[in-house]
């Protein structure tokens, strides 16, 4: 069902945990299918230099939030902005049809966590 | 399937015997006639298939007459179901819960849709339907209660005697949906007041693509297909002669080891529920002893039921989830909501169905993966109150 | 079967050839689990099912996702006729054949007993239904027309391309029961225009029990059971895996030896007939030509079917009749009525279906069995003018 | 499908065939499937001293009629209209439920030799 490299995210996820001092967190949850997931950024000079998540969900969004946390960090909070959920899933080589709603989560989270960010700055 | 495959998947589906796949060999090789034919090939397999049926009958404490082959569970189903609706002149109320399997379910929406009107009876949180419930629900105008006898995702079983008694009783057909009931506990269709019975034969070590309905003489049921008129024309059809030959044998052999393999599957039922239980945050899902002896269910809260199943999968452990991530339904299990778990247990359930191959070495490898399994993923969770 | 056994009924069923059976064996053995489970023992399952949707895609000429599964042909006919009215909103008419097998035949009488209209169409004296008849039998509400690609009793190959066309220049759906055809013909669905196909799988050395519906892209078609959404819920419960694996390798490997089996036959069926036809009293049913390679029906004039049937048989050959002098119907084949026999020859008419594994040396036990029987029924026959 | 002694009725018939000097003959037609016997009787001081059929109709058919003529050779036209359908079939040692009809004509055919006669005499 899922390509090695999802397989990989999801048994050896990437960034997974709490950040205690996170510069700002986001988050995001599937109407769909009730997966939730946490971003937690740390922010330095307009990159984003450290990355966690913490996700409810299946294989497919355990792995989608690794897979993300990996391709934001160190870019800048704009290059970031502009990742979107295909792009995710794309990066994962592909996911099973029925599956591509649960890597929406990620790139939303991020992109909420990135909103509060600018509204509190 | 893989080198190291611990099987715990019995509800979905369970391994062919041995024995029952000899049983049907000849019947895969020399024995092909055509049960319809006149001549001896065809006539040879026309007793064969009457001996399947009447030890079919005679494990279920039936008539052969009251046995009707079909091509499974779900077909079984809807001609008990449909088929009742379909021989009435009016239509009318029927009686259901809303733990059914979809066969049941679906089949009952669809007559709501044509008119006859539904109630679908809730259960309490261990998943049993109350007989008072039952009693109160009846209408002048209801003319069925569909029932499972156990049921296929927490295994309760349901007071199907008490039930049949009173349906009996008010002169109300009586339909049980026994597929995950019937070759893993006692069944006497003398004793028990059922009108009609859903069996499948691959949930009892037999093959797939067989089932058969029990219709109780007398019981008025029409149809669903036209054809050539097999099966007394209740299922038209060239008969599945393999199928019925393997589904017979797979019973009696069931039947004849029931209370040798009720005391192995007890004895793994309670290591394995002993064993999860001790792990924190964790619930039983259904009734403590009223359950299929080879059925566990659990909840493990914070986390996900399917990304349990791919950890498990991903060590050769085969198990199932009342999680509903895939089929695009965006609901999990409908039989955890109307027991009244909440959306994140019912999301967090693991199935584990044990069959009469299963050891406790099988236990062994699940206990050696599932604790730091669930761990990993709480700890990953965004609903995980512990520290990260 | 028996010891010297000329099986002669291909017709009725055929031999499990031995390679479908190796093909079918892993998944009666270790291959068991439930296609519909998330873990790699259904997952493996799954692709199997899958990887015999495109074989027998294949093998049509059509697209893997246009292939439903089924428990047999009955089954397709009911699914394709009541499924294409049930997903219409209004009654309409449908166009049908007074020689359809009961499959067809009972349901297209069922649907008229729900309000919809039906045309039978006679046959010419070949059992040739004629395009003229079918465009002149079209309606402005006709929304199906259901004719049998070859004809179970007498082989008689009908212009479905030539009625395929019409149907879909006129925008009517387009069903045929192609149960006798399939990996007995040649047949393209990227060529025919064709909606609905039905096959199944034990009249081309497949197993009995399965079958399958072409459903060609965007045709209406409503499933007729509720279950848990199987075959697109086309067709719900758990996949016959073993059966359907079963299923496409027998096509696939009927099709790859049809040219050099229909040679065969071709030579079998030329002698069989010619011999046949030099008997007395002896007429070929169904069309000299336009019929199934395996197929021979002939009438005996003053003598009954059934009588011969058995005659046939305590030598050890199998044959059908359409006699029917058995299942307590009164009337004689439908067919043979509605290609013009009298009643008697109706009675008198002997079906001998040819397969791969028939030799010479079957027609030669036949043609030593056969005409001393005849002679010896005739004399003792009430009907026979002839001296006593 | 069928037992020893009608498959023997089957394949070797007695008093198959048509009798020149028949004193009288009878018939009967099976309406259900079009079954039709002739009976031929010799009848010497009011009993039957030779019998011969004619039928067209499947196994049971055959065998019932056959059976029937053995039934009834040596018998008083009295005794003979006495056999009914059940005892021929009964004689045969049963038929299948569904071909039991088929044994109708035999009892039918004799009784219709035995009433013409009766009415030429
Ligand atoms: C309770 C219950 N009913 C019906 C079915 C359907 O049986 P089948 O898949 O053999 O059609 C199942 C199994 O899937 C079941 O568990
Ligand atoms: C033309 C035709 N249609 C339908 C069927 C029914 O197929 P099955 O018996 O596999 O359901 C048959 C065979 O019996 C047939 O010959």
């Amino acid at each position: 069902m899922y390509n090695e490299k999802v397989i990989d995210h999801f048994t050896n996820p990437r960034n997974a945990g709490k950040m205690a001092e996170a510069d700002i967190i986001g988050e995001a949850g599937s109407f769909k299918c009730g997966d939730t997931m946490k971003i937690y950024l740390k922010i330095e000079q307009g990159r984003i230099s450290d990355v966690k998540f913490q996700t409810f969900g299946c294989g497919a969004a355990i792995a989608s939030s690794s897979m993300l946390t990996e391709m934001v960090k160190g870019k800048t909070l704009e290059e970031a902005q502009r990742i979107t959920n295909e792009d995710v899933a794309l990066e994962l080589g592909g996911l099973p049809p029925l599956k591509l709603h649960c890597s929406n989560l990620a790139a939303d989270a991020l992109r909420d966590a990135i909103r509060r960010y600018r509204e509190k700055v | 399937m893989q080198e190291r495959l611990v099987y715990l998947d019995h509800g979905a589906t369970s391994p062919l015997r041995e024995e029952v796949l000899e049983a049907m060999l000849p019947f895969l090789k020399e024995r092909y006639g055509n049960p319809s034919s006149l001549h001896s090939p065809g006539r040879v397999i026309r007793q064969a298939v009457e001996e399947a049926r009447e030890k079919t009958a005679l494990a279920l404490g039936a008539e052969p007459d009251e046995i009707f082959f079909t091509s499974g569970g779900t077909e079984s189903n809807n001609i008990a179901i449909r088929g009742a609706a379909r021989a009435r002149r009016s239509k009318g109320h029927l009686i259901t819960t809303s733990i059914e399997h979809h066969a049941v379910l679906d089949v009952c929406k669809g007559l709501a849709e044509d008119g006859f009107s539904v109630t679908y009876l809730p259960v309490d949180r261990y998943g049993l339907v109350s007989l008072e419930m039952v009693e109160k629900a009846l209408r002048p105008d209801t003319f069925m209660i569909s029932i499972m006898m156990a049921n296929n995702e927490v295994g309760t079983i349901e007071p199907v005697a008490e039930i049949g008694a009173l349906a009996r009783e008010r002169g109300v057909l009586f339909h049980t949906d026994a597929v995950q009931a019937v070759g893993q506990i006692p069944l006497d269709l003398r004793e028990l007041k059922i009108d009609l019975l859903t069996l499948s034969a691959h949930k009892f070590n037999g093959p797939k693509g067989v089932g058969a309905l029990y219709v109780r003489r007398g019981t008025p049921v029409a149809p669903l297909y036209d054809g050539g008129g097999q099966e007394k024309a209740l299922r038209p059809g060239t008969e599945n002669v393999p199928g019925i030959v393997g589904l017979a044998r797979a019973l009696e052999l069931a039947v004849e080891e029931l209370p040798e393999k009720t005391r192995h599957l007890l004895a793994l039922r309670r290591r394995l529920i002993e064993g999860l239980l001790a792990m924190d945050d964790t619930v039983l899902n259904g009734h403590p002893t009223a359950r299929l002896p080879g059925n566990v269910n659990v909840s493990f809260n914070y986390i996900e039921g399917e990304a349990l199943l791919l950890g498990l999968d991903l060590e050769g452990i085969a198990a199932s989830s009342g999680s509903a991530c895939t089929a695009g339904s965006p609901e999990p299990s409908h039989v955890l909501l109307a027991m009244g778990l909440g959306h994140q247990l019912a999301r967090g359930s693991l199935r584990l169905t044990l069959g009469r191959e299963n050891s406790d070495a099988c236990l062994d490898h699940l206990f050696s993966v599932l604790p730091p399994l669930v761990e990993r993923l709480r700890k990953m969770s965004a609903l995980y109150p512990g520290q990260s």
